[in-house]
């Protein structure tokens, strides 16, 4: 029996008792599943990086830091660097990340700050959100029979006209660089979006409220009030997108043409870690397994960077903006 | 009128004249700028509109009874579906469901609720925080070695597995989220009464977050639906239907990735079909999330 | 129910799919499926035993088969060309001589109508249009095939890049890659301007054009059954064994056939298969092998593909038989 | 008449309780963290009294009140020195569990909290939760009666909690509160999110609930103080040393401590001279 | 004694300025979409002096101070009868930009609302928007200063406007209200959400203020009207034909509002016997 030690003097008439012995035990059983829960998380990312960084253990040994260095992919040499898979990741998602958050946050913009009808505004929104959850293989697809097909004739006229300059020096044959990274701005922009909506409409109106009142008009409100005020959303928003973007394969992997060449042209193939990975892990050998982890350490690290320096940057700019701890 | 409290302001360069001037500048940049954000609206619609365009155009002829049941075609063959995929697609997110959503609830419960400052709770956050930005053909990577090696088969098992490690930090943090979004005063009504922390979590918390909770997996599980990267080895693909969990297993998105690379007329029409039909199938989660989402409690 | 899962070459995909789609219709209690991933996929699956069997048109190396636990068998159960595909606009009729494919494939010749190219088709209007050169992305049996024969009759390619599954091709910004023979096929129909290597089958099933090549003896020759299987003709199986085992080695190759009338890129695609496995399974998988040398052969021609010669079937039954 | 600690802090004479106690009440000190919100403050609740508490804000009312019935235990950083006497029992000792303290100490809070539940579950709620064998609806009744919302919802027990204005919430919550018999009844400003009208009602459903419960009640209205608590304790704010440690400075029978008091601050404070 | 309009309802009799008129107001009706809010309420804001609404919630107090610069323009469905003449204008005519009245015409809000944005920047927000080309910093000092602020916040110019205290955050929307030397400060209620010593800080400000500027004030305090306003007019509720339309009943020097008020509501009101 549980111990109730008010029971006996309480006012007669109470129909306060104790938890039953099985509410404790229930209570004590559920809250140990829950907190192994908790911690499975935690085992779990220490076993994925405990077992990609034992398997790729061996070519870190190998390579060192070579392998970032490195420009070559080759497995008849075992000659493995990864520097233009990093170079092809960082300025995909780097171009994605400026297109498709630009547009992001115009369109933020345009659902939040009263462009449209309340209804109109709903159904837009709708729309944004379900883009995002359009799987990235039908970007692929779309990618190849449509967007490549649009495109060429431009890129060959901008390489045509422009060719001395640096970002049009090759000509688009197909699969490039920049079909990748316009397909993946658009798969990121829903995201970027529909995030810094967010963050938009939970401005207090009172700030609009005050900024009216100031005398400001409805592009200083938003441009020098609202936008401050809600960018560590956006930053959010911006960092998942550019995270999903350094992450993202399948899409990429149709698109970018898979080539190891370092090349600031917008129109040369290139390739990136997660689609070298793709493409290269199921034939792959014992050393360039391993190798391939080293790679998939590479691109856990990117991702991790990016990820801690968004919470990080986030936080200062809470403690910038919003004075909070 | 016009010298309002000269004796201490400064004397004013403008005085008041009210009127509207179209042509100042600011009138000008404020015209230019809402023409630039319609600008910039329509622009970002037109690749989405494209997309959903060409899913109806070249996917809708051939979203049939034969499209959903058959066997996918050998490359020089007319005719065929992808039924095996849609199976495989619903089973392995199945399996990752099964997994990752009550790990994910429980794991939020320990987050938001039972011990939300402890040292496991504020390693466990963030690191799902960091997993969400975990690129998804890593958790293939990783689960090729531990199941589908060990194991010595692809399999519908490493494939669920692989998205359910994908599922996970999503299921957690929306659970989380919507958790904390229970009124504290409402908790602490709870407590007050002499409830237990899982009198508290059943009766009280677990009820009212229920709708928040919901539309967090449901979104979890259309995300995991429409992956492919992870499946590629982990399932790999099959071109029967699935028999037993312990076999290569299809999938619609591998399917798609398959058959939208092959030079084949009739395979690049599947593509698009298949297309149609994950988008479909996604966008069904995504509104029955929506619908849970809208029945959140209201104050 | 018995499954048998394979993965590997995409050289002999469409052929395998038929044949297995086929035979398991007529065969009771048997399913059989095959995952075209590239031969050296299908190497790497075999080496880790996910699979029962493999596909490969590169067969195996020394080293590759000392890590299969289970014993190895290689079996040649079809042949077929390599032929050289592109994309241009009204041009139906293309030769390739020997001194300009291995140019082209090297990034030295990036227009079409360089003379080089244009001296050897004098009644083609070549337009002025780059190359785009696309080659395979995975570890793949068609590009071991092709770098080989370009390394045989090309000192320049040899040097450079060499003959491998996953050769390390030159950087040139021209150059894109496509997973398997599809992802190739399909590349080179979606460019302009686009050449590439692929298995002939793919070329017939999706009528893209095929050029001309200059074999040994110089003359010109478009890719076939006869051609293919004249290349063929000429190639002999080695005397011995696989290394450490009994099995017969059925490994051969004719990187550059001698035949005048021979087409200059011909070669077998092997099946990989346990020496040792469970006695069901085994049974299962010599039936399936009788069914491909003997019923499968015959839709063979019709899919782009070259019969095997009398005599590489008796020793493919012979080497079959050894699977436990 | 000034009191001092060892350490020459001030302490308050100690209030000579009249009638038998219910929560006797003796904190030494309570701090969040390093950060000391309460001293020396020793309160009798009194059987079948109000018990009222005011002061300024941030002076430790409600930091006292949540500490008696270990509502307190849910911040991390809370820690209690000093007793609190239930019956036989310090209800902070080990051997004391927090969740059957607050089983026999009930709670009504500053904003109304009704769960997002039907009327009658909320207020069946506690019976269920103590296992209740009897004629539940019975009960239910009974207590909304007392709570003196019957009549508002006797057409619509079904619906939800959330559904009825503030001040009926408010008397909801006191009906959950009351079903299961609690002996105290603690109230943290129960009137402070309501209108005028409401605030009435609550005023004196609190006179009438002292028949049956113990009740104890923050309030920053000294109007209402005034009203309904039969004994007043005024709380202050001790800024010395650079703290903000609230303490007792007075505590006395209602009308003595608004028309009497013996401290400077208390007159100070009941003048309205600082708030 | 009572004055009425052709249609029987009563209007106030017009209070007479006594100085100069800064913003003469005079509304005819205000409607929220078919809602009449207010109607009949004359109420000329003089120069240099604090001019106070009080009235009972709902009475439209708010909703007269917001149309003097144009806030309620946000409002969808807001309709303005009447007219407001500022200087030489009518703010409601159609020539004038509401954006450039509410430059002259600054607000300070119930609610303190400064920007996510450092201290320094909030101040200097108006400054900029407004192209000043002076000294910036100077002008932020000196409306720090007279916000009576600057003494809290000049170590911390680059923290946010968000990491003060209420009380501070109201300072601090004050001196952002007041950088660009508006003509005329419109305050809702601007105390209502601060403590007690916050608010005594703020009203002293009012006083300070109206040396410089001409203030508009809302509050439900009787007793801040009391103390600031130098003329206090008295909004009723007239529920009459089942609407509830806020109009001024009476308007004179705050002193005789509250000691010798003309009409009986405003007696009543000012006594406390309604609210
Ligand atoms: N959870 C907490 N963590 C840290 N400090 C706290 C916490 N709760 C209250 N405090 C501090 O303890 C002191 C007393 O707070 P308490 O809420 O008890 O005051 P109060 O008298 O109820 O005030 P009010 O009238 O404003 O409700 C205050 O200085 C407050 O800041
Ligand atoms: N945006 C709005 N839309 C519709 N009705 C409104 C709006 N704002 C105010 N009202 C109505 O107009 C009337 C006057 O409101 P107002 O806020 O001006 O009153 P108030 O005197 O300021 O009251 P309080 O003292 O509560 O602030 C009220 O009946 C209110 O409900
Ligand atoms: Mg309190
Ligand atoms: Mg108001
Ligand atoms: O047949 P392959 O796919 O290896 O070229």
């Amino acid at each position: 029996m549980v111990h109730d030690p008010f029971k006996d003097s309480a006012s007669g008439n109470t129909l306060s008792a104790p938890p039953s012995p099985t509410d404790y035990m229930k209570d004590s059983i559920f809250r140990s599943f829950a907190y192994f829960c908790a911690l499975s998380i935690i085992l779990l990312v220490a076993y994925i990086v405990f077992e990609l960084g034992s398997q790729a253990l061996p070519a870190i040994k190998d390579h060192g830091l070579g392998f970032i260095t490195g420009t070559t992919w080759d497995t008849n040499q075992n000659e493995f660097g990864v520097l233009p898979e990093i170079w092809g990741t960082l300025y995909s998602s780097l171009l994605a990340l400026l297109i498709g958050g630009g547009l992001g946050v115009a369109i933020a913009i345009f659902l939040t700050q009263g462009f449209m009808h309340a209804k109109v505004e709903v159904m837009f929104r709708t729309i944004i959100e379900l883009l995002a959850a359009i799987p990235s293989v039908v970007y692929g697809l779309w990618g190849i029979y449509v967007l490549i097909p649009l495109i060429r004739p431009a890129a060959h006229w901008l390489h045509e006209t422009f060719g001395w300059f640096p970002l049009f020096s090759t000509d688009l044959s197909g699969p490039g660089l920049a079909p990748a990274a316009l397909v993946l701005a658009i798969m990121i922009l829903p995201t970027v979006a529909a995030i810094s909506a967010d963050a938009f409409r939970r401005i207090p109106y009172k700030v609009k409220e005050a900024a009216y009142g100031m005398g400001a008009t409805k592009w200083e409100v938003i441009l020098k009030v609202m936008l401050p005020t809600a960018s560590s959303g956006i930053l959010a928003g911006l960092v998942l997108g550019f995270g999903r973007a350094l992450g993202e394969t399948m899409a990429l992997a149709m698109l970018i043409g898979n080539v190891n060449d370092i090349s600031v042209s917008l129109f040369a193939p290139a390739n990136t870690l997660a689609s070298l990975l793709a493409s290269t892990f199921p034939e792959a050998g014992q050393i360039e397994i391993q190798a391939l982890m080293y790679a998939s350490l590479v691109l856990l690290l990117i991702t991790f960077v990016v990820n801690v320096a968004g919470l990080a940057v986030q936080q200062y700019t809470m403690r910038k903006f919003e004075g909070k701890k | 009128m016009s010298q309002i409290n000269e004796q201490i302001l400064p004397p004013r360069i403008n005085l008041p004249s009210l009127e509207k001037n179209v042509l100042e500048l600011r009138a000008l940049k404020d015209f230019f700028l809402t023409g630039l954000v319609w600008g910039l609206a329509i622009l970002a619609s037109i690749p989405l509109i494209s997309v959903i365009y060409m899913l109806i155009m070249e996917g809708g002829a051939r979203l049939d009874f034969e499209a959903i049941t058959a066997l996918p075609p050998a490359g020089f063959e007319t005719g065929g579906g992808f039924g095996n995929a849609i199976v495989g697609t619903l089973t392995m997110v199945g399996i990752a469901s099964a997994l990752s959503i009550p790990i994910g609830t429980m794991a939020a419960l320990y987050l938001a609720i039972l011990n939300p400052n402890s040292k496991t709770a504020t390693v466990s956050r963030f690191l799902s925080k960091v997993l969400t930005g975990f690129p998804s053909i890593l958790a293939g990577v990783f689960v090729y070695a531990v199941i589908v090696i060990t194991t010595g088969t692809y399999s519908a098992w490493a494939g669920g597995v692989a998205l359910a490690v994908l599922m996970l930090p999503t299921v957690t943090l929306a659970a989380e989220e919507a958790m904390k979004q229970v009124p504290q005063r409402m908790k602490d009504a709870a407590f007050g009464m002499g409830c237990t922390r899982t009198q508290v979590i059943f009766k009280v918390v677990l009820p009212t977050a229920l709708p928040g909770i919901m539309t967090g997996v449901i979104l979890a599980v259309a995300g995991a639906a429409g992956e492919s990267a992870p499946l590629l080895f982990t399932a790999l693909f099959s071109n029967y239907y699935m028999s037993e969990l312990a076999e290569p297993t299809a999938s619609l998105s591998i399917l798609i990735y398959n058959f939208s690379g092959m030079p084949f007329e009739n395979q690049i029409e599947l593509a698009w079909t298949a297309s149609l039909a994950l988008v479909l199938l996604v966008l069904f989660f995504n509104i029955v999330a929506r619908v849970v989402g809208r029945t959140k409690f209201r104050e | 129910d018995l499954k048998l899962n394979g993965s590997g070459a995409s050289f002999p995909a469409p052929l395998y799919n038929k044949w297995f789609k086929d035979y398991s219709k007529q065969t009771d209690g048997v399913r059989v499926d095959y995952q075209s991933k590239g031969s050296g996929a299908g190497i790497q699956d075999f080496i880790n035993e996910t699979v029962d069997f493999a596909g490969s048109d590169a067969a195996m190396k020394d080293s590759e088969i000392a890590q299969v636990k289970k014993g190895t068998i290689l079996l040649p159960v079809t042949a077929g060309e390599v032929v050289i595909s592109y994309n241009l606009d009204g041009v139906t009729e293309l030769k390739l001589p020997r001194d300009v494919y291995p140019e082209i494939f090297l990034g030295n010749i990036t227009n079409w109508n360089d003379p080089k190219i244009q001296a050897a088709n004098p009644d083609v209007k070549l337009p002025d249009q780059n190359i785009t050169v696309v080659v395979r992305s995975d570890s793949s049996g068609t590009s071991y095939v092709f770098t080989n024969h370009l390394a045989a009759i090309s000192d320049n390619f040899k040097e450079q890049v060499g003959g491998a599954k996953a050769p390390n091709w030159p950087s040139a910004g021209t150059i894109v890659k496509a997973p398997k023979n599809d992802g190739v096929t399909a590349t080179i129909k979606q460019t302009p301007g686009a050449i590439g290597y692929v298995e002939y089958g793919f070329a017939k099933l999706t009528k893209m054009p095929t050029a001309l090549l200059e074999n040994q003896k110089g003359n010109f020759i478009e890719a076939g059954g006869e051609t293919g299987a004249s290349a063929l003709a000429t190639t002999t199986f080695p005397e011995g064994n696989l290394p450490n085992s009994d099995v017969p080695d059925l490994r051969a190759w004719a990187t550059d056939p001698s035949g005048d009338d021979a087409y200059p890129i011909a070669t077998f695609t092997w099946l990989l298969v346990y020496k040792n496995q469970g006695e069901e399974k085994a049974k299962a998988l010599k039936d399936l092998i009788e069914y491909m040398i003997t019923t499968g052969q015959e839709s063979s021609e019709a899919m782009g593909y070259i019969p095997l010669p009398e005599n590489v079937v008796e020793k493919v039954r012979n080497a079959a038989s050894m699977i436990q | 008449m000034n009191m001092q600690t060892e350490t020459g802090e001030f302490i308050a004479k100690k209030y000579e309780p009249k009638g038998p106690v219910v929560l006797d009440c003796y904190v030494k000190n309570i701090y969040y963290g390093d950060f000391r919100a309460v001293r020396d403050t020793t309160i009798p609740v009194e059987k079948n009294k109000v018990t009222g508490f005011i002061g300024p804000s941030g002076c430790g009312k409600s930091t006292v009140l949540r500490s008696m019935n270990r509502m307190n235990d849910l911040i991390d950083s809370f820690r209690f020195e000093g007793h609190i006497q239930y019956h036989d029992h310090d209800i902070y000792s080990k051997k004391v569990d927090a969740v059957i303290v607050r089983r026999y100490i009930g709670m009504v809070f500053q904003l109304p909290n009704p769960f997002s539940m039907s009327i009658y579950d909320n207020v069946a709620f506690g019976l269920r939760l103590n296992g209740y064998k009897g004629d539940e609806e019975e009960m239910v009744v009974k207590a909304l009666k007392r709570a003196a919302i019957w009549n508002d919802v006797k057409d619509k027990l079904k619906n939800s909690g959330l559904s009825l204005s503030g001040g009926q919430q408010q008397r909801l919550c006191i009906a959950r509160a009351i079903a299961t018999e609690p002996d105290v009844l603690l109230m943290d400003e129960p009137c402070s999110a309501l209108d005028p009208i409401a605030t009435r009602q609550i005023e004196e459903l609190m006179v009438e609930l002292k028949q049956h419960y113990s009740v104890a009640l923050v309030t920053h209205n000294m109007q209402q103080a005034m009203r309904v608590a039969d004994v007043t304790a005024f709380l202050g704010v001790d800024i010395s040393n650079g703290g903000r440690t609230g303490y007792l400075v007075e505590m006395d029978d209602t009308k003595k401590i608004f028309e009497d008091p013996q401290q400077l601050l208390t007159k100070q404070y009941v003048r309205g001279e600082f708030s």
